[in-house]
């Protein structure tokens, strides 16, 4: 956009085309490669992993503690290999929420393809200065009596929160709970919602 | 460096939007910037330190102005170019020809057969995990204070965590280190800690009430407070 | 406010280019912004603080590709607005009434005959310099520190030098303090010094040799060191 | 320019004619208003005033110290009225320059209108930082052994760089060494040449 190309994407297909034909010619990509991917993130699964391991948390108090404290087996469980991930839990002390100030890291393996407002100016600046002021605009009021904790993910290391189960909970099995936990509530800029109240 | 990249804190651009009903993917060209990405990294022709400090350097207006993923394409073009890997000028050839043949794909400005794919000596182990080989000079519930540093280079320690205290929640791991393995000298790993700030202590008196913002940061960023 | 204004020490920007034999006047409209510029400040309908907090407030990227005088129609009409001076809905329509007329002048758009000239009751005394009402709390060759905020909004103490070390150089006199008078909260007239610092306390390791810069700074940015 | 207007003029000239007309017709503007303003501006008379201080600074050793101690004084004796004007000394041991990180402030009553490069943020957030990269490109090598002192203008105190004589100025009148002194060595990028160096 802007000065660097009036119109963006005549100008960012035919670079990244350029690109790519000239890693295919050199044997650093392949066709086969490219078909991959681009299958792979046509069918992106959304936040699959994210949403059954906080059902199961909620449901089975033995593999919400292993979640927290032991995150790589945990996953290993839901059929997941990641070694990066911690898990942060919110408490009716304490609510979570995730940014990447730097750049926009994020934890793809549990919550699938990062939505644009994670990745934009507006989102990174002010979440680490104004996490309350943020949440509102995402409908999220959290009192000054609840600490706010924001990770920055400066390093290596990813972050998803385990949200507070909704209302009524405990009535549901964990195939009933995943569709209510949505990938805003595993960033932390969302609660999680009982059927009747879902939005 | 102390680029535009560099976001934490920084006034000026409005409230959050969101598209309603979002597509995560929003052109088929992003799903080719992932698979250059994954091509170029995973074979180890740049490093993930090399790939951020090429969108580090971006130019403030552009890099505020495009996408993630064209933030990818500029970043990965740039090292690549650094690296000899491409030239510019045959990038910039390549790119008007695309440009005058819209419809072609990416195989179309290449004459005769494509060639066996490239196998690369991985350089060192893979992931960003290595093997102590000191003992961690922190431990949980240690008082630090964060540099003051301006490194013309690559950091991860952002601009508003400098020179501030801050206590050790919890270490992560022993890790590769970005300011050296971004510029070609060496992974020089150290241990990896999360370290928790007090809002006020980041930003005075205007900070928000009850709040702590948790930071990853290597051993080299931190000084005993 | 940490906004995009505050440039001191940014990467990212190349090399300073020059044109040969510049022209410091490129276009008419730089003369009648300045002329606009003049009558709001001189008829003390926006004082100098409001409008340099009008400019801060431009969308980051508009701010780095657009020129000086540009930065000064967004900021003065933002100040205009807010201060129910004009309308923004007023000056977008005779915007879009001078896109479609592009080589009318400004009277074009007027109907009726121009009013008399507003004669203002200037708001408290002319200029910058005020009287002292106590005295000083530095002098040359005391030790101070600056203060960490980071207040959302006007302030003249840069990032770079929040939290540093430096020496009084010597005491301007007492000026009107803008991160107030920014904001209609009064004029609150302090001491202003000039403050030397130390390359390598600015900027840490990497600084050049054998640098000072001096900063004016408000008696309120300082503490003692 | 940019996403904001594909043609940088005519939005620009659109919304100062915009705004010039709804401040007339408020009366807080006046069309001769307008006119001596266009008129000045159009006739900028440069750095006039400061490259007269200098050569008379020069020639004259009581008004140097004047210039520098008593500066709105001596000012006045060469005709204009300003209070604000700091000037800075270059010396053998020491290099001054002048810049505004915060936004472009520049002592207008001595230098005239300010260059393009001093308002565009390459000047602005290098010179804090890296000043002797930055006068390399201007063509002036500064050496360790020299200070500089860099002058960024953050009040309303303007500054005024007073450069080193060049080589044979004892030779020259002030009438002489008036077209000598450039914006760009009062500004601090740049050495006064004698003639015969003069680039």
């Amino acid at each position: 956009m802007g000065k660097y190309h009036p119109n963006v994407e005549e100008y960012v297909v035919s670079r990244v085309r350029a690109l790519e034909s000239l890693l295919l010619e050199k044997g650093l990509l392949t066709p086969d490669m490219v078909d991959r991917v681009v299958a792979r993130y046509a069918t992106d699964t959304g936040p699959m992993y994210g949403a059954r391991a906080v059902a199961r948390a909620w449901v089975n108090p033995a593999f919400r503690q292993r979640l927290l404290t032991e995150t790589t087996a945990a996953l290993a469980e839901l059929g997941l290999n990641y070694t990066e991930l911690v898990v942060v839990e919110n408490t009716p002390a304490v609510h979570n929420v995730v940014v990447c100030t730097l750049c926009s890291c994020y934890p793809w393996p549990v919550l699938g393809l990062p939505p644009t407002w994670y990745k934009l100016p507006a989102y990174r600046s002010r979440t680490v200065v104004e996490p309350r002021a943020v949440l509102r605009e995402f409908g999220l009021v959290i009192g000054e009596e609840r600490e706010i904790r924001v990770w920055d993910s400066s390093a290596e290391v990813r972050y998803m929160v385990l949200p507070l189960a909704p209302l009524g909970a405990e009535e549901l099995s964990e195939e009933q709970l995943i569709p209510l936990v949505t990938r805003d509530s595993m960033i932390g800029v969302a609660d999680v919602h009982a059927p009747a109240m879902a939005r | 460096m102390d680029g535009i990249h560099d976001l934490g804190g920084m006034q000026g651009f409005g409230p959050v939007l969101r598209e309603a009903n979002e597509l995560t993917f929003h052109a088929d060209w992003e799903a080719h910037v992932l698979a250059i990405s994954e091509a170029t990294r995973g074979k180890g022709v740049m490093n993930i330190d090399e790939f951020r400090h090429g969108i580090e350097r971006m130019d403030a207006a552009h890099y505020l102005e495009s996408s993630y993923y064209e933030h990818w394409l500029d970043g990965i073009s740039r090292v690549l170019i650094e690296k000899g890997v491409i030239s510019a000028k045959d990038l910039e050839k390549r790119a008007v020809f695309f440009e005058e043949h819209p419809d072609s794909p990416a195989t179309a400005a290449i004459h005769g057969q494509l060639p066996e794919p490239v196998v690369f000596e991985r350089r060192g182990p893979p992931g960003f995990r290595r093997e102590a080989s000191a003992p961690p000079k922190f431990k949980p519930g240690d008082a630090v204070v964060t540099r003051v540093t301006h490194p013309r280079g690559h950091t991860r320690l952002a601009q508003y965590a400098r020179g501030r205290r801050g206590v050790v929640a919890s270490m992560r791991g022993v890790y590769v280190f970005p300011d050296t393995n971004a510029h070609g000298l060496g992974e020089d790993p150290q241990p990896l800690y999360s370290v928790a700030f007090e809002a006020k202590e980041l930003w005075g008196e205007d900070a928000e009430p009850n709040q702590r913002t948790f930071i990853d940061l290597w051993e080299q960023y931190l000084l005993p407070a």
